[in-house]
Formats: structure tokens, C-alpha cells, sequence
């Protein structure tokens, strides 16, 4: 029993803070909003530099060969700096799916920084990023199939974050490339599913912090009645209990990722664990961070929108509060459930 | 008690339902944050003029109705119900107006109350200062009088609707070597006075919805100053407690809302009841906007009996701000991965203008006093609580 | 529409305040929980006196011949004083449903301090007061009964609040009166149970209002860190937060005693909302009020207790927030719903 | 990360398991409130003591294990498993030992920890003072150094378990002209002593759950003083960081309740889906327990790597506390008009326990320092945020 990340996880957590820190400012992101592509060609190259874009590419196809349980500190940054580039949805969710279907070619390409794949959540959802990825993973029944985004028809669907781009796909799922279907099919489109939520969890997790920071230091700063409002105590309660549930979101989302990284047959569960926690975090760190900075909270100047928008929009997206919570439902109400201490590892061991 | 409508309400009631029929766009307008939507509801407070409902509670001498406070909340019922348009010039007519109404001279009515009415000119308020939002009398803008003319100098922010207003209400400080909320004065400003430099400020949704507002040598006559020198806060006190209290906020508007949402809800229902959170939120938007409509005749009726509104329009304040918050975010939850789109994007099917509203309710705890302030004056001035 | 009380409701609501005020002190209730039958018998001569026993009987049996309207505000004055004598229950939800089924022997003795009657929320459910009344309103099936305490068998349930006296009964049906019974049976049961909802809302209002004010008072004189605790913002937000939920309450309660008084149709729906409002308050001011009360809150010393006790207990009785909410559900959700601006006060008109 | 238990630790957890099966009494013990439960109790704490099983984690000198945190984890979730009796000499266990191991002489180790371990002496807390509660550098009982004896004087209240403990622990003023945190120590007092009146403070329950002390010219020997002279406070700084953290609060514990409310909820779903914020209730206090649980583990594998216990023992505080008083509610809405029911009533069939648990679960958000100064404490040391 270990549940800590290793010295080097998080020493390259901190690099990977410290590079996005100076990468991705709010001005760049700013600047970002307003261009056709809203991504940075050259930022995904330095993040292939860094090792990140091919951290779970096997090291036979040029990668790192790490895991979930590596990435997911890292999926918490990008949430922290509301990175645009689908840098989790490249490296979480798609690379351990082409990893599963053997696709070399294409994990290659990913590790070298040269292609990004965007996924689709369910059938028929709206894609994050299908224009700037060379490659779609989407999916039509029980099949999950790998498309070149050349041959889809994209069309925009303009979110509330400008930092995200979604995309309606219409594709020709004969002319696709099948990476399973069938029970396999389902299988991965369930696997799928569950990492991406993670990523969202973590993401959120990242943005939750990063909110109350922003929060923090304007409060500090900001003074009425002679005083920094942050020394108010209705203020500093506010940002207490954000605090506090963000704290207690932690934990649900590394587990989530050890479930997920090594197949735990409740990993679905502790991933929606994972997700609702973080969800509320983050959207409890919204709803505060905007109340403390008062009317600035509410302007288009300061930053805090950036990762509001971005918590608002995760917050529905790979799950909405209610798939999640029927998923942890079934197996806490269901006949087969094992509650009360010491089950919390039970399936681990 | 008697909670039937008189046979006289009733009519009424018909009457407006009729005018709303026959005179409400079919086409929403755009929003008054543009410069397109501001004409367009321009235009439509001059359509409520001709028709004589835009100011229904003012006396008949400026074109209003002289309504009670219960035909004023059937008035609103039926405009929400007939989803009318939001009041471009609100800081006029539910702030201003009663104000002057109050505090004005005769000529200062007639001067501006049927400008107001028709639309012709539209109001912005200048209260918050960037070192006075919640602590409103640390303002340092000030206006020193000279011959007929008062001087402006300094900064106004969060200006609600300034960006196309055309005139300003605001307090300024005539005695220089005041403090605190002493030595303020009430003044008018128009907008297009020389020395006056708007800056939009855009808001969340990136439309210039407030603006700062620079004053350089302004120069207004003294024939603006609305009550005494040296009287603005207590004059301004009387506008806050308008806008905290019943005349902004009706009923109906939360009401429509609470009525939309069950609607979503049941739209939505097989997914919404994966999540019991869901169906508990819309049965207490249900309950809530219910019970603040229930709170707001009682209060009306008060009201008409010769009450007066106290430290309750706090608890008013509070109390909607955060059901409209609450029913916008039920809203989102139920709309999932639909939630984050803008109404106009080809999938956004079935997402109405939910995001649009739940966008607009993050500002409702913070405008108008925020939360934590009204429940400062709850604890003290309704509880009596101990001061700091 | 006058959505007010008279003078006259106010002054009378007055004057019961200060006579409770003054005949139920804290000493003298607790000196009450220990004695046997925990009731006073003088007390309700007194209040028979006042006029209150028989507000609601019609005056040619001797009553005031008032209605549910002129007594609601007095129900919120027993609340607020905890008054442990079945008043409520005699005047708001006996009395109708005696006068209904002619009973004038008994609604003679009503008036006059004579009787008290105990009434059962549904059937099989605990009665309070049971020994104390001389009369006992039951039910079974779809049947209504009137019994004599004395031809019932009676076992003291014992409640967290030892104001109240609970028992469950005994009794054969076979051998008792019978008020109404088929379709009328079925509608009066209905109507006793929006009775007696309707008089726990309108207590739990009044116990909300004197937590507050005992929470005020306590937090106004007792110091901490060289100042009342009452100037902390924490502590007057946790009291602000229960008077808006209580101001909220208030017209909820007083509307569902215009309906049920008026028959109509959507006085169930009322009633429930009334009794959900006013429970979210009073138990709101218990939490709350414990809260900053600190640990003299959680003594036995403090009259605190004695007022979160009967919102506790009064949490549950004549209907759960289940069933209530299912009431509410059924008129919101349902296919003849008829909600939003202008519909308030449709079904009075 | 490795979320697998080691063989070890499963093996572990067998071994605690069946010397629980085989002793935890089969009838619940009465309440450690009442003298009869006391007593109870004691004898309980001397059947552990005997295998071994009373302080796992402290030196195997002192009759403990010297077991890490991780095996302590397990060991409570076996004993909360088995639903054995609450622990009467946690003051002493968990809050004055680890102390005691850090600024004790050998000499007190010796003398104090084996009578702890065995039940012979339990322990009341003596920090509050009817003054200095929340403020509890405000506290003015005062002991006098009189050649080898302390002489103390003056009155602590709240001291859980006094009643019929036999020793407290707390912190008196020594330097008579000092103020608030300096000039206290901390000492060590026999309940028996002369001078020492106890008075006890029924709660809400009605049983003397804890007591007023009053000191009148108590004598207690000089080697009663734990650390140095003055430096009380910040060696119980030491202890109240013990308390809100890690040690005493077992996710153990939150995880059994949760499991009974998902039970009851379980049992009477057909009139609990009435209300839908129930079912939400139970669900979030499934996943809240687990979170806890995780975050705790969490941390008890940081500190077994030698990190250390920060800020972040205040937000354990609030979130256990309030999710037990949250979950308690929950059963309490479950259960519906039977709520109220004391245990012992005929008609209290299905109730169980909850309501004795809603009650105490009403303490939690106050008691070890209100949640009020836990969120000052988060927002001040954790978040960084200006000091009022």
C-alpha cells in the first residue's frame, strides 16, 4: 500500500507546471480566442519535445511507456492552465486505445508530436478538437474506429469557452478503419469512456486550484473598508470550503486513475467517483471565485473567466452529473454491493 | 385575507394580456448589450409609451397609470408571461423615477420624467467607483460647484447599460474635505457632456454590458442636482433600497423561470432523473419562486396599507439572486454536454437561451449590494445583531 | 387580494404571545418534562379562558366561531413558546372535524376547557397527547372514529422531545363512534391530515423565529477574542442565511391556511409546500443555532434545546418531507400543471 | 502508487479480525455517559490492554505494537467492522499519549502510559474555560508554583468525560502577569485531588457527558508538568493538531454509518424515493466516507515517508464533522415520523441507533475548535489569505 506518487512523478509535474506556466499564459490564451484555429502548432511540438505528447506510447514506438497513473498529475496541470491543445485527450484516451489495436504507426506519429487524435465521447457526440487533429477515434454502435479527419465533414459548434472547439463529425463509418467492435467494441468504447472522464476529472481538479488561487490573490489585494476584502471572514469561508472540497476531490481522482491503469473491475465506479468530486470542486470554485471578486468576476478582463468557462464546459462533457451518478448508484444500491470499512481497496488486492 | 383577485384586477389582467397579444415581438430582439438590440428596445419602451404601459405605477400627470402595487404584479405576470422584452431603461424607471419622484423639484419631473417614459432617453448608474464597489462611501469622485455649474472630476464604473445611455445618475463628492458618506451630492449627467469618456467594460459573454466612465472638467448645470447638497447618500439610500427591494425584481420573472425549467425538466426527464439532485432542484425552484411571488403580494399589500419596506428587501435580495442562480445551474446540470453551447450553434437543439440566463445570474449575488453585505444588514439591522 | 392579517389577528396574536410568554417560561417546562403526565391542566383552563380552546367552534356551541386563518397565527405562537398541550390539535384539526360530523356535545366541551382531543395523522400512526385528551380521533380503512381516551389502550412511545407525550393505541374500531366512513371517511382523513400539517408548519415557523432570537441574544453577549461572537460575520451570516429561509416561509404557511380554510382545490399542494418551507427553516435554526451557540448548545442547560427538540420531532410528524414532496411533485409535474407567472392564486379566484 | 495491501498487511488484518469475532461483546455496553456504561468500558479497555490490542501504534515498551499508520488504518476499520465499543480513554490514547511520547521524562512515560493503556486511569481534557473557549489563549486558571507543588485555582468547563474520569491533562497560567498564549504549561491533575469540585454538564441527552471543574487551592506535584515551564501552549498545540487531524477520527468510523444509511435507505426505499434529496444524500455520503477514507490513506502514506501533518488537519475536521452530521440528517429524514423515537419505545422498530448518533453527530462541527476556526484556519495558513 502506496498512495503517493514517486519523487520523479512529481518532479516532472512541477517542470510540466513550470513550462505551462510560462508557455500558456492568459495573454496567449487570449490571443488564442481570437484566431481561426485557436491551437498552437508550435506549443504541441514542444510538448512532444517535452515527452509529454507520447508519455504512454510503448518505447518501441518512440514514446515513454508510462501509464495513467504518470499522466494524470500531468492531465491536472493542463486543467491548471486550461491548456487549448488536446493534449489529454491525445495521450490519456486515445494512446492506450491504438496501443490495444496495435496501430504503430499512429502512436509513432503521436509520440513524435506530428498528429494529435481527438475522441469521441459516445455516438453521435460533439468531437473537442477534430480539425486540429490529424486523426478521429469516434465511434457508431458497438464499434470504435479509427478515421483520418481529412475524410470528415467538420462543422464548428461554438462552445461558451472560446478556448474549446467542438466539432459535429459526419463520416462514412464503411470507409473507416474498424479497431474493434462487437464485445471488444463495447469493451473499448467503455475504456474509452472511463478515460476520458478521467482526464476531465483531473482537468477540473487543476482548474479548481487554479481558481482559487486567482481568488486568493485578488482578495489579498483588492481592499474595501480599509481593508483586503480577503480578510473578511465571509470571504475567506467562501474560499475555505472550496478548499476543503477540492481537497477531498484529490484522492477520488488518483485512485480513479490507479483503477483505470490497472483494469480494477470497479474502475468505472471510482472513475464517476472521481468526476462528481472534482465537478463540484471546480464548479463550487466558479461559483465563489466569481462572488469574491465581485463585478470583476463577472468581466471579460479578468482571468477567472478563462477557467470558469473551461469548468462549466468539463462539466458536461465525457459524462453529465447523471450518467455518473447512476453509474456509482448501481453499485452502491446494487445487490452485489460490498460497503463498510475495509473495502475500499478490496478490489486492488 | 382574502387572495381573490377583485373583479376590476381580473379585467385588468385581460386588458394587459390583450395589449401584450397584440404588441410583443414575435422575433426576440437582440440584446441591449449591442447597439442593434439598445434601438430595438429603444423602440419598444416607445411602443409601452403609446400604449401608456411603460411606467404603469407613475402618477397620470407623466403618463403612467398611477396603478396600485397589485395591478403593478399583475402587469409584470402578464409581461413575463407574454416573454415581453427586458426594460432598457430600468435604471430609470424602477430607480431613478421613484427617486425623483421623491426628491425632485417640479421641474426637474417635467424636465425629465417624459423623456424617461418614451425611451427618448435612456439611464445609467453611476454609483461604484474602482476603490468603492461594496464599500460605496469610500467614493472619491468629486464635483466642485462653480457659479451655476458643478465640475466633475474622476471615475464612475460598473455603469450598467452606459455604453449607449444618455444620461448618468450618481453621487459625487461637493464638500472635498469630507469622508465617508457625508458631504455627497446627488447628480444627473449627460452622457454626451464634454470631458466624458465611456469605456465599455465587456462582461462575461464579451458584450459591453457596464462601462467606466471618466470625467475630465465636466461641467453640469446646478439645475441637475436631485435633493440637497450634501444629501446624496441619504437620497441614493432610498434608490438602493428600491432596487434591493420589491420594484426591480418581480416575481413573475422567476416564476416564468421556475416554469421553464420544470418544462426542461420534464423534456429531459429519463437522463435529468439520473441524477436525484435534479428533481429536488426543480421542486424547490417550484416552491421557492412560489414562495417569493406569495411573499411579494404580502408585502405589496403592506405596502398599499401604508407599510413601509424595511431590512426585509435584504432578505428579497438574497433570496432571488440565489434561486435564479440555483434554477440556471439545475438547468445546465439537466442539458449535460449540450450545456456548454451558444444558442446559435446547429447543435445546441432543444438548449434554448439556458446558458445565456445562467451567465446573467452569476452577476445577480454580486450587483445591487453583494450577498454578503445584505446579509450584513439582515444580522445587524433586522436581527440586531452586534456590529463589527 | 388583501394578503394581510387584520388588526384585530394581530392584537389577539399578540396578547396570546405575551400570555405564553409569560404562563410557559423555559423553567416551567422543564420543570413539566418531569412530571408524570407533562401536562397542565390549569393551563388549559386558562387558555379555554382566553377563548382559544374554542376559537374555531361555532359560537352556538359555545365557540368563537373563528377559522383556520384567525388561528394560524396563534399555532405559530405555540411553536414559539413550545406549548407541550395539544392546542393545536384540538382547535385546528379536531374541531373542523367535529364540527363537520355535528358533534356538539364534544365541541361544547371543547370550548370550555372541558375536553381536549387527540388526533391520529394517519392510520396506525402514534398519538400525541393521547392520555391527556378525553377524546381520541382514529382511523381505519377508509373510516373516521371519535373514542374515549378511557376505552383505549394506551403505551407512552417516549420522544427525544420530552415535551411530547406520543402513545400508540389500542382499540376496537367495533365499538367506537364513527365521524364519516366510505368516500366522506376518505375525505376527511384528507382534510385532518392538512389540518394537522398545516398546524406543525405553522409551529415549526414559530420555533424558527425563537431559535433565532434565542441565537441572537446568546451570540450578542458572549465574548470571544475580546468581543461579542454575534460581530463575527461567520456567525450573523449563519443567522441571516435562517431569517431569509424563515421570512420565506411565513407566506407559504399563511397561504395554505386560506386554502384549506377555502376548500380549495390545491390546498393539499399548499399545506405540503407550507410544511417543507417552514421544516427546512426551523431545522436550519437548530443547526445553525447549535452552531453558534458552541458547546453551550449541545447542553441540556440551555433552553436551546428545548425549541430544536420539538423542530425535530415536528420534522417528521403529519408527514414526511417524502410525502409531502410527493404531494408537490404530483401537482408540478403533473399532466394538468399549470405553473409560472399569474397562476398563484388561479384556483382562488 | 501501489493500492494493494502487502501479505502482511492482510494477514494483519485476519489476525485483528478473529480476536474481535472471538471478543467484542455481543451486547452493545450502555453508555460511557452513565456510571454502569463507565465501568463497561474500563473493563473493555483492560480485555484490549490484555491482547494487546489497546494502543497498536504506540512503542512495544509501553504495551503497544509499534504499528505504522497503514496497519493503524486497517486495525480500525476491523474494529469498526466489528462494531466494538467506543473508546473511553480516547483523550488519553490518542491525544495525551502521542504528547506524552514527544515532551514527557521517562520517568512520566513510565508512570502514566502503562496505567492508560490497561483502563486503570482515564483521561478528561481540561482546555476550555467558561471564558476561553473558541479564544482559548483567553483561559486564566492559574497555578502557582509553591516549592514542589503547583497551587491551582480557578475553573475549566467542557472537559468531555470528567465526570468519571480519574486524570485530566490541560494548561494553566503559571506566569500570573502574562497574556494570551505565553506563560501557560501544561500540567497534569489528579480528579481525585483535594480542592477539586466537579460538576457535571448534562448535554443534550441528558447524561453528564462532561463536566465543570473548579480548582480551589489544588495541590499537584511539580513532576506533573508536561515540557517546560511556559511552554504549555505549544505543547498542546501539538496535541490539538493530533486531534482534528489524522488520529482521532477514523474513516473507519464515517465508512460504517455510510454502509448503515445505504442499508436503510435500502430497507425503506419505496417511501425514501418520496424525496429525492435522499437518495442524492445517501449517494454523496457513500462517496464522501470513500473520499475520506482515500485522503486519509493518502496522508498516512505521506507520513509514514517522514512528511508531516499541516493546515490540512483543519479540513478534515470540517469535512468529517459535517459529513456525519449530514448523514445522520439523512437517516433522520429516512426514518420520518419514527425519527424521534428514543431507542427503547415499542414503536421504535427499524430506528436503531440513529438517533442518538444525529445527536452527538451535532457536536462534531464544534467541538476540537468550531468549523468556524477551521475555515480561518484553512483560509490563513493553507490559502494564505490576510489575517482579519
Amino acid at each position: 500500500m502506496n498512495f503517493t506518487f514517486s519523487e520523479d512523478q512529481i518532479l516532472f509535474r512541477d517542470s510540466v507546471r513550470e513550462f505551462l506556466n510560462n508557455e500558456v499564459t492568459a495573454e496567449s490564451l487570449r490571443a488564442r480566442w481570437d484566431t481561426p484555429s485557436g491551437r498552437c502548432k508550435e506549443l504541441w511540438a514542444a510538448l512532444a519535445e517535452l515527452g509529454l505528447t507520447g508519455m504512454l506510447v510503448s518505447e518501441a514506438n518512440g514514446g515513454l511507456g508510462m501509464n495513467e497513473i504518470d499522466f494524470v498529475l500531468l492531465a491536472e496541470e493542463c486543467g491548471r492552465a486550461a491548456l487549448p491543445e488536446p493534449l489529454v485527450d491525445t495521450v490519456l484516451v486515445a494512446t492506450p486505445v491504438l496501443q490495444q489495436a496495435g496501430k504503430d504507426d499512429v502512436l509513432a506519429a503521436i509520440a513524435t508530436g506530428q498528429s494529435a487524435v481527438a475522441v469521441q465521447a459516445t455516438e453521435g457526440a460533439l468531437v473537442a478538437d477534430a480539425e486540429f487533429s490529424e486523426y478521429l477515434i469516434l465511434q457508431e454502435n458497438s464499434a470504435v474506429y479509427l478515421v483520418s479527419s481529412a475524410d470528415a465533414t467538420l462543422e464548428l459548434q461554438e462552445s461558451i469557452d472560446p478556448g474549446r472547439r467542438l466539432y459535429s463529425v459526419s463520416w462514412d463509418a464503411s470507409q473507416a478503419n474498424v479497431l474493434a467492435d462487437g464485445d471488444r467494441g463495447v469493451a473499448l468504447q467503455a475504456k474509452m469512456f472511463n478515460l476520458g472522464a478521467l482526464g476531465a476529472a483531473a482537468q477540473l481538479l487543476g482548474l479548481s486550484q487554479r481558481m482559487i488561487e486567482l481568488s486568493v490573490n485578488y482578495t489579498s489585494e483588492r481592499n474595501q473598508f480599509g481593508k483586503p476584502i480577503g480578510s473578511f471572514q465571509a470571504v475567506k469561508h467562501h474560499l475555505a470550503n472550496v478548499a476543503v472540497k477540492t481537497e477531498f476531490a484529490k484522492a477520488p481522482v488518483y485512485r480513479a486513475a490507479y483503477s483505470v491503469a490497472h483494469n480494477l473491475s470497479d474502475a468505472a465506479q471510482h472513475v464517476s467517483h472521481a468526476k462528481l468530486a472534482a465537478t463540484e470542486a471546480a464548479t463550487q470554485a466558479a461559483k465563489s471565485g466569481i462572488q469574491v471578486h465581485g463585478a470583476m468576476g463577472y468581466t471579460w478582463e479578468v482571468d477567472l473567466q478563462i477557467f470558469m468557462k473551461r469548468a462549466w464546459a468539463l462539466a458536461g462533457a465525457w459524462g453529465s452529473r447523471g450518467e455518473h451518478k447512476a453509474r456509482v448508484a448501481s453499485a452502491v444500491f446494487g445487490p452485489e454491493r460490498s460497503l463498510g470499512a475495509g473495502q475500499t481497496f478490496a478490489s486492488a488486492s | 385575507m382574502d387572495l381573490k383577485y377583485t373583479p376590476q384586477q381580473q379585467e385588468f389582467r385581460e386588458e394587459v394580456r390583450a395589449w401584450m397579444q397584440a404588441n410583443v415581438p414575435s422575433v426576440p430582439l437582440k440584446s441591449f448589450d449591442t447597439e442593434e438590440g439598445f434601438q430595438q428596445h429603444r423602440e419598444w419602451e416607445k411602443t409601452m409609451n403609446e400604449g401608456r404601459w411603460g411606467m404603469v405605477t407613475w402618477p397620470e400627470e407623466f403618463g403612467g397609470r398611477n396603478l396600485d402595487l397589485i395591478q403593478w404584479l399583475i402587469f409584470e405576470e402578464e409581461y413575463y408571461r407574454a416573454n415581453a422584452p427586458t426594460r432598457v431603461n430600468q435604471n430609470g424607471i424602477f430607480l431613478l423615477a421613484p427617486t425623483l419622484m421623491e426628491y425632485g423639484t417640479e421641474e426637474q419631473k417635467a424636465r425629465i420624467l417624459p423623456k424617461m417614459a418614451t425611451g427618448e432617453e435612456v439611464w445609467a448608474q453611476g454609483w461604484s467607483e474602482p476603490n468603492a464597489g461594496s464599500d460605496m462611501a469610500a467614493m472619491r469622485s468629486k464635483a466642485e460647484l462653480e457659479g451655476e455649474y458643478f465640475v466633475i472630476n474622476g471615475q464612475k464604473t460598473w455603469s450598467t447599460r452606459a455604453v449607449y445611455a444618455d444620461w448618468l445618475f450618481g453621487m459625487f463628492r461637493t464638500d472635498p474635505d469630507s469622508e465617508r458618506h457625508r458631504g455627497l451630492t446627488f447628480i444627473l449627467v449627460p452622457l454626451d457632456a464634454e470631458g466624458i469618456t465611456v469605456r465599455p467594460i465587456p462582461q462575461l459573454d464579451g458584450l459591453p454590458g457596464f462601462a467606466e466612465i471618466f470625467f475630465d472638467n465636466v461641467r453640469v448645470h446646478v439645475s441637475n442636482r436631485l435633493g440637497g447638497d450634501g444629501e446624496g447618500w441619504q437620497v441614493a439610500m432610498a434608490t438602493a433600497g428600491f432596487e434591493r427591494g420589491l420594484m426591480l425584481r418581480s416575481p413573475a420573472r422567476f416564476q416564468e423561470t421556475a416554469r421553464r425549467l420544470v418544462e426542461l425538466y420534464i423534456e429531459n426527464q429519463e437522463s435529468a432523473d439520473q441524477d436525484p439532485a435534479i428533481r429536488e432542484a426543480v421542486l424547490q425552484a417550484y416552491m421557492q419562486a412560489e414562495a417569493y411571488a406569495l411573499t411579494t403580494y404580502q408585502t405589496a399589500c403592506r405596502l398599499n396599507q401604508g407599510g413601509k419596506i424595511g431590512p426585509e428587501s435584504s432578505t428579497n435580495k438574497i433570496f432571488w439572486s440565489e434561486l435564479d442562480q440555483d434554477m440556471h445551474a439545475t438547468a445546465m446540470s439537466i442539458l449535460g454536454a449540450r450545456a456548454e453551447l451558444l444558442p446559435h450553434a446547429s447543435a445546441a437543439e432543444g438548449v434554448g437561451r439556458w446558458l445565456d440566463g445562467f451567465l446573467f445570474a452569476q452577476s445577480g449575488p454580486i450587483y445591487a449590494g453583494t450577498n454578503e453585505i445584505q446579509r450584513n444588514i439582515i444580522a445587524e439591522r433586522m436581527l440586531g445583531m452586534p456590529r463589527a
